[in-house]
This record gives structure tokens, sequence and C-alpha cells, in this order.
């Protein structure tokens, strides 16, 4: 019992991830708004990058920012230090969802300027009885 | 179409946990992650690029490339919103809202007459909000917020922060004038093609000095080559590409974050906004 | 100047962007201009590298002075050189086709609409050419935001709530591509696609790698609309502007095409794709589907764009189909694929765009004796059914012809039922919209049918590239031999037998 | 950086997500998403990302949360499930 706790502690943030994950993934299936389902986008993004972070961690490490070297030609010992790459890449990756945010609240704008409602299934129905006209 | 998501996520979620099972423990310091590339960025950062942060030296120099791009997305995702939302052709409605700015009283004036007086200010709904003690307090707190975004950008190097981080607080600062009074007065301070410009040349300014490396003979985006405009020897050369590249990516973002902001909140019409 | 190719060939464009972007401010006229100079600069440089490349075998270009692990790195080889050349001139070739109708229907908007033109090209010949997996998400991310401005502005009003479908579930394809270079990232430590190829050999038998292949499958599958992610393709492409949709339709299919394939190629060598990951038979079971399902639906359609986009679906499933064969032969039709099929979407959706020029709409009943009116257009549209029906001097028939080989010396044999039953389906789609075209007389709601309706044609800067392009369909078909010979064969490591 | 610290802003950040999407109004679910994105920004500092934890203050809690809002403003804020 013991070293099942253990495992599952020890790699908690992956099952955190995941979980996350799946619920933005549901979101973005089943809601019936458009904007529930943008929401559901950016949990899903933000757990990648749950993800991503969690790899860069090394226990007892501070974070990666060198402190100043007294002595010059001391070497730096990296497992001091965080790792910096997932970082950069998360913030690639952050900004990235920030921008696709800004176009998909625009898009809901514009298809509520049109259909003056954000259900998907009320703005289907619309769609139907305008092609049944034509 | 709920039973379909849940079945999708159960599987995708199983799948996920059973893959997850064969990864290093958390956070175990000889993981593969930490061993292979990264103890070198941690190394010689200090010596290559005098920059004691190690993320910023690898998002502007090491990697500087994945962020020119992605200061890209920035502006495209700006240029996407003003492509899709902004009506330029706006007919003018026949009667127009004015509001006395002591009193707070909103009164509708027919085409082609003009307000009663010089304190009626225009407005485009009726509830457009206007509350004194708001507006107060952000016009105290914008300078404060300003400097601390300018400190933000340039000391990148040291601490925490950069180019985004900057930009954002920069456009934070605006949107928070355009929120409390309203956008009508945010635009006669910022033009929107002054924004449009600000924004375009933020990310020029990125990827003019990669093409400006490229000229001199080195690669795109290696900073050696400034060493000789700048007149320093090559490890502060780097120092100070950085320094460029992040103080473009702070205009452009603060660019975008304006643009953005002003075409959503107004629906694309530049009226009164929130 | 001539080793900075890989670089120039994206950074032009993407500086170009900036200026055009300026430009739609300052002064409208000029931003056209700007992007043909762009466009052609970078093609120059994509034709630089693939001569480089025939000559030296590969060109590395270490952006910023890095070397690979720690920077990021350009890596050209045969293949993506071919795939490079093929992007380049079809965006120039779209870009000219397409002015007229853009400065119709975006008037006072030409400024931000040549920027996202630029940027999509930027994107596309940046995944193509990077040797970074990341550095690829974030070229994925800039062709797919462009590519939600530029099919978002469709004509009708249903344009935006099918382009925000589209960017749900380019989303999702994208962030678990992204997953999947996490997971590699986690076991192997680096970002760069060589470098990985190298470690990963001692890693086969772990879970995380598998896992790691198939999520970065399932992620470009969904953004190249693979057969159960597919949904979205069909009401994006259908309901956009006709330029943004025959810049789309053709480049961005092939491009994720091309990221399979270099996926499988490159960073999971053959060895894992087709031994360690029993994958095969299943994903070529999907390809079945998807082009069972394409030529079905297609069949059901009375648009001519939706039918098109129901046959890009259909191509989709010929190119995965044929990459997961697991012989050199299944893998040449795939690249071979590629460039044809680029080519002939390109023609018919110009085709496309040029009815809507003229006639204001594609769908059955308005295309009723074009063939009198528009006879040239319908020429050119001959030509592009022929090649997508597969008939010997155009370049279909060949990339097909590779397809079936290595679908029987896999012994694939639904593949090899599947392709010859889209053949068959094709040629109904064609000869219907090119019956209704020739024989039915032009709507008689007319009244005045005596004297036969004048024959006014698109404008010739629409005609002459259309031209170029049905003369490159049979070119390309003539020329199969030394392209396969010289490029396509030495793109496939030996690893394939 | 203790792990008992991560595991319960860890399961505050699953609360805020669920909540997020549950909530019944539109600009409650912008203001608990703006709540989430900042227990995310919790989440980076904690674990010694700190660039990251800055940017995502700044720019996944502060700016999504107002084009969320000016959004809502923009459409309505009814949603049926």
């Amino acid at each position: 019992m013991e070293d099942i706790v253990q495992t599952v502690v020890a790699k908690y943030n992956y099952w955190i991830y995941i979980t996350l994950m799946m619920m933005g993934l549901y979101a973005m299936i089943a809601k019936n708004n458009l904007i529930k389902k943008i929401v559901g986008m950016n949990i899903f993004q933000t757990a990648i990058i749950l993800f991503y972070v969690s790899i860069g961690v090394k226990k007892g490490a501070t974070i990666p920012i060198i402190k100043a070297l007294h002595g010059h030609h001391e070497a730096i010992n990296p497992a001091e230090y965080m790792n910096p790459l997932p970082h950069v890449l998360m913030l690639t990756a952050i900004v990235v969802g920030v921008a696709t945010l800004g176009v998909a609240l625009a898009f809901a704008i514009r298809v509520y300027n049109r259909y003056n409602t954000l259900e998907e299934d009320e703005i289907l129905s619309q769609i139907r009885t305008k092609t049944e006209e034509i | 179409m709920k039973a379909i998501g849940f079945v999708i996520v159960l599987l995708t979620g199983g799948f996920l946990i059973y893959a997850a099972a064969d990864f290093p423990g958390w956070g175990d310091p000889n993981s593969p992650a930490s061993l292979h590339v990264s103890p070198y960025y941690l190394e010689n950062t200090v010596e290559q690029t005098h920059v004691p942060n190690a993320v910023t030296s690898v998002v502007a120099d090491y990697r500087g490339y994945d962020t020119m791009f992605e200061t890209t997305v920035i502006f495209t995702a700006g240029v996407v919103c003003f492509f899709l939302l902004r009506t330029l052709l706006r007919k003018e409605p026949e009667d127009r809202l004015y509001r006395h700015v002591l009193t707070g009283v909103t009164i509708r004036v027919k085409e082609g007459k003009l307000p009663p007086s010089e304190e009626f200010e225009r407005i485009d709904t009726t509830w457009t909000p206007h509350d004194l003690i708001i507006k107060t307090i952000c016009r105290l707190l914008v300078p404060f917020v300003q400097i601390f975004a300018l400190y933000v950008i340039c000391f990148g190097h040291y601490s925490p922060g950069g180019g985004f981080q900057g930009g954002v607080i920069l456009g934070a600062s605006i949107i928070v004038y355009a929120i409390s009074t309203d956008l009508r007065s945010e635009l006669q301070r910022i033009r929107e093609k002054t924004d449009a410009l600000l924004s375009a040349f933020g990310v020029f300014l990125y990827a003019g000095t990669g093409a400006l490396c490229l000229l001199l003979g080195f690669n795109f985006l290696d900073y050696h080559a400034l060493a000789p405009i700048l007149f320093v020897n090559r490890v502060m050369a780097r120092s100070h590409g950085i320094f460029i590249v992040e103080v473009g990516v702070g205009i452009a973002v603060m660019g975008t974050m304006i643009w953005i902001y002003s075409v959503l909140a107004s629906r694309g019409h530049y009226d009164e906004g929130l | 100047m001539s080793t900075q190719y890989p670089a120039l060939l994206v950074t032009i464009p993407l500086l170009s962007g900036f200026v055009i972007s300026a430009a739609g401010w300052l002064n409208r006229r000029l931003c056209f201009y700007i992007a043909v100079i762009a466009l052609a600069g970078s093609a120059f440089s994509c034709f630089g590298v693939l001569l480089q490349v025939l000559q030296e075998g590969h060109v590395t270009y270490h952006l910023g002075g890095w070397d690979p692990p720690w920077g990021i790195e350009y890596y050209v080889d045969y293949l993506n050189g071919l795939v490079l050349v093929v992007v380049s001139t079809v965006a120039l070739v779209n870009l000219i086709a397409t002015k007229r109708s853009v400065e119709e229907e975006f008037q006072e908007k030409i400024g931000p609409f040549y920027t996202l033109y630029a940027f999509m090209v930027t994107g596309l010949l940046g995944i193509v050419v990077t040797g970074d997996a990341f550095n690829l998400y974030v070229l994925l991310e800039i062709t797919a935001l462009s590519g939600y401005g530029l099919l978002g502005m469709g004509k009708n009003d249903r344009a935006t709530l099918s382009t925000l479908n589209y960017l749900y579930m380019g989303t999702i394809g994208a962030c678990f591509y992204l997953l999947g270079i996490g997971y590699l990232y986690i076991v192997t430590g680096s970002l760069n696609m060589r470098d990985i190829a190298q470690i990963l050999p001692s890693l086969y038998g772990s879970k995380a790698v598998l896992a790691a292949f198939i999520i970065c499958l399932v992620g470009v599958w969904a953004k190249m609309a693979f057969f159960p992610f597919h949904g979205w393709l069909p009401n994006a492409y259908t309901h956009a502007s006709s330029a943004a949709s025959s810049l789309i339709a053709p480049l961005v299919t092939k491009v994720m095409i091309y990221v399979m394939i270099r996926l499988m190629l490159t960073i999971f060598t053959p060895a894992f794709t087709f031994s360690v990951a029993q994958l095969s038979k299943p994903v070529v079971w999907l390809a079945v589907a998807a082009i069972v399902m394409g030529g079905i639906f297609a069949l059901a359609q009375r648009d001519l764009k939706k039918m098109l986009t129901y046959i890009i679906v259909a191509e989709v499933g010929y190119m995965v189909g044929g990459a997961w064969l697991g012989n050199r032969a299944g893998m040449t039709g795939a690249i071979l694929h590629i460039l044809n099929d680029a080519l002939m979407t390109l023609c018919v959706f110009l085709v496309a765009g040029n009815i809507v020029y003229k006639v204001k709409g594609c769908a059955f009943d308005d295309l009723k004796g074009l063939m009198r009116k528009m006879p040239f257009t319908m020429g050119a549209f001959v030509v592009g059914a022929l090649s997508i029906i597969g008939v010997p001097p155009t370049c279909g028939f060949f990339s097909k012809w590779y397809l079936i080989s290595g679908a029987i010396q896999a012994g694939q044999y639904a593949f090899v039922v599947a392709l010859l039953f889209s053949s068959l389906v094709n040629v109904v789609l064609f000869f219907r919209v090119i019956e209704i075209g020739y024989y039915e007389p032009a709507g008689s709601h007319h009244g005045h049918e005596h004297h036969p309706e004048p024959m006014d044609e698109a404008p010739l800067t629409m005609l002459v590239p259309l031209f170029i392009v049905a003369a490159g369909l049979i070119l390309v078909g003539l020329y199969t031999g030394d392209i396969v010979n010289r490029i396509i064969e030495l793109a496939i490591p030996n690893g394939i037998v | 950086m203790f792990w008992q610290l991560d595991l319960v802003i860890l399961t505050l950040v699953v609360f805020a997500g669920l909540g997020s999407l549950m909530v019944k109004d539109l600009l409650g679910a912008g203001i608990l998403f703006g709540a989430y994105s900042f227990l995310m920004c919790l989440m980076w500092t904690v674990m010694g990302a700190v660039d990251v934890a800055f940017t995502e203050a700044s720019v996944g809690a502060g700016v999504s949360t107002v084009f969320f809002v000016a959004a809502v403003f923009r459409t309505s804020r009814r949603t049926k499930d």
C-alpha cells in the first residue's frame, strides 16, 4: 500500500495535468455554449504548460537566475538551478494561448452579431431554417 | 454529444495515464531532460551572453528564433481581430446621444444640430458607466504602472521579466485608462493607425536586427555581428542584442494588446467601448 | 549570400508581412506589389536551396550561430527541398491569380489580407524547412492563426461558425503535437529532430516513446483532416473567400502530410515506425475509410467547391495510406502525390475562383452553359479533372500508379480497391460538372434564346496563371521519371526496403 | 518547495477549472477563469518557474480576463449549459 501511495504522490503533477487536460477536452466537445468551449480550450492549453514546467523541476534547485559569482572562475553547478528550457518553451505557449483566445473571442462576437445567440444548437437551427427558405 | 465526449475523454485519459507510467520521477535531478541540453545553458549563459537570467538569455539568444515567430503570432492575432471585426465605413446614426458631464443627464440630439453647451460629451449607449472615483484613481495609477512596465522590460537580464511581461503591463496601463474613461477619449491619445504601426514596428525591430546580422555576414540573429556597430566586445554585443530584441517585443506586445482590446470592446465600431 | 538561402526563404516573407501591414495603413495599392516581390524572392531562394541540396545532399543552417542541440537548426534534404519549391511556387502563382477577386471582395481591408497571406506563406515555408521540433509547433500556430483569419472573412455569413469549429479542432491538433514533443523531450532531453533520432534507438521499448509517436500522429492527423478528424474541412474551405480557399486548400493539408512523413522517417526512424509500432494495418484501413467516405460524400454535393473539399479529404487518405504501406513504392507515391495534389487542387480551386468572380456563385445550377461563356477556364478545369481522375499524360496518373503498385507489393488489397473506386467516383463527379457546363443550355429564364450568350471570360490576369498551372500539371507528369529518380528516391532513407 | 503546498494548490487549480466550466453565468465563468489563471501563476512560482509565473500573471490572467469580460459584455451572459 505504501509504495502505491508513494508512486501516486511522486508523480502527482502528471495525474493533475491529465485531469485538467481531460476537463478541457470534454468541455470543448460536449459544451453547447461557444464561450464555454473557449474556456475549455484555454484549460486544455494551460494543462500542457503544467506538464512542460513540471519536467524542468529539480528537487532542491533554485530559480534559473545565476547568482552573482564573487570569484569569476567558480564552476556553476547545474544541479543547483532549475532547467530553464521548459520555461522558455512555456513562455511561447502562454502567449500563443492568449493569441488564440483573442481570435476565438473575435469569432464569437462575430457569430453573435450575425445569429444573436451563442448556443450552438440555436445557431444550427437558424442555419437549417435559412437553407430551407432558399 | 455528451456521451461521445465522455467516451473520447476516457480513452485519451486512460492512454495518457498508461503512457505516464514510464516517466522519470517528478523532480529528480538526473532525469534525461535536465542532463542532456539544459546544463549547457546554465553553465555558459553568464560567460557567453553576460546575462545571469538563464531564461531571458535562452528566450532571446539561444532560441531567439522561436521568440521572433512567437511575437509574430501575437501580431498576427492583432491583425486577425482587426480583419474580422473592424467595420471601417460606418453609417452615422440619425440621432446622437449626449451626456452632461457634471450631472450625468443624457439627452438625444437630432442629426445636424449641436448639443446646447460644451459640457455635453458624446456617448453611444445610455448605460456607459460614469464614475468619478474610478476615473481619478485610474488617472493616478497609470503613470506608476507604466514606470514599472519599463523597469520590467529593461531589467529582464537580471530579474524575472522581459519583453512580453513589460509589453503587456504597458498595454494594460492604457487599457485601464480606456476602461475607466471610455474608448473614444483613449483613441484621442493613441490613434488606431499609430497603434497598428507601433506593433508592426516592434516586431520589425526584432526581425530587422536578425536581418542586420545576416547582412553583416553572420548567420541570422547571430548578435556577434553587432559588435563592430555597438563598439563593444562580442559578449556585450550579445547582451545588448538581447536588450534591443526585448524592447522590440515590448513595443509589439503593447501595441497589439491595445489593438485587440479596442476591437473586441467596441465590436469593431470604435465607439464607446466598455 | 548563397549560403544564407535557408534563412532568407523564411525571413523575406516575414519582413514583407510587417511592411505590407504598414503599407495597408499608408498607401493601399503598394500591398500587392510588396507581396509579389517578397514571394518571388523567397521562391528564388527555395530553388537555390534545392539546387544546393542536389549537389551536396543536405544543407544545414545554424540560427543565431549556435550548434544544433542548443540552438535552432535548419536541415534541408531532398524531401523538404522538393516540398519547399512546391509551396513557394503555388503561393506565388495563387497570389497573382487572385489579385482581382481580392480587390473586389476586400476593398478597404486589402492590407490585413496580404499581411495574413505573407504570414501564412512564412509559416508554411518555416514548417517545411525547420529541423527543430518546437520551432515547428510555433510555425504551426502562425499558419493556423493566419488561416483562421483568411478563412473567417468568407463571403457569406456561415464562414464564421465553420472557421470557429476549425479553430477548435486546429487548437486540439496543435496541442496534441506539442504534448507529443513534450513526451519526447521528457525521455530524450533534446528538441532537435536529428538529435532525438540518435537518442531514441535505446529507448524503443519504453511506453512513453510509443505514446509520443501516437500523440504526435493524432495531432498532425487532426490538422490535416484525416478521416476521423475531417469534420471541419468541408465547411471551412467552402464558405471561405475564393482567394483564401485557393491558397489554403492546396497547401496546408500537404504540408501537414510532409510533417507526418518527417515524423515517420527522420524522428522515429523507419525501423521504429514500421516494426516496433504495429500501426501500418489500422492506419491503412482508416485511409481506405477516408477515401471511400470522401468519394461518397462528394457525390452527394450540389456545390462545386463543397464537392472539391470532399475530394481533398479523399486525397489526404491517398497520401496517408501510401506513406503507411511500409514499402519504397508506397512512400514514393505519397511524396509524389504531395507535389501532384498541390498542383491539381490549385488548378481546380483557381477555376472555382474564376467562376465565382464571374458568375457570383458556383452551385451546379450556376454552371449552366459555362463552356461557351468561359471556354478557357473550363478548358483548364478539364485538364485538372483529368489529372485528379488519373489520366496518363497528367501527373495524377503517375502518383496513383506508384500508390497502387506499392499497395499490391504490401498486400493491402483493400487500399487498391479503394484507389480504383475513388478513380471511378472522380470520373462520375467531374464529367457530371462538365456535362452541366456543356450541354444544358444557358438557363431558359433569360428569355432571349435566339442569340447565344456573349463569351465573357475572366480577365487575363486570372487566366494566365491558370494556364501556367494547367501546363505545369502536364509537364510534371512528363518529367515524373527524373523527379522520382533524382529527388524522391534519395529522399527515402534506405531503412525502407 | 515542499510538496504539501504543491498538492493543495494543484487541487485548488482543478476546482477553479471545474467551477469555471460549470457555472451558469458567462461573466462568472470569466471571473473564475481569471482565478484559475492566478492559481496557475501561484503554481508556477511554487515550482520555481518565476518567468513563467510572471508571464502567466500578466499575459495569462491579466489580459485574458480583460478580453473575456469585454467579449461577454459585447455578447450575452446567458448560457444554457
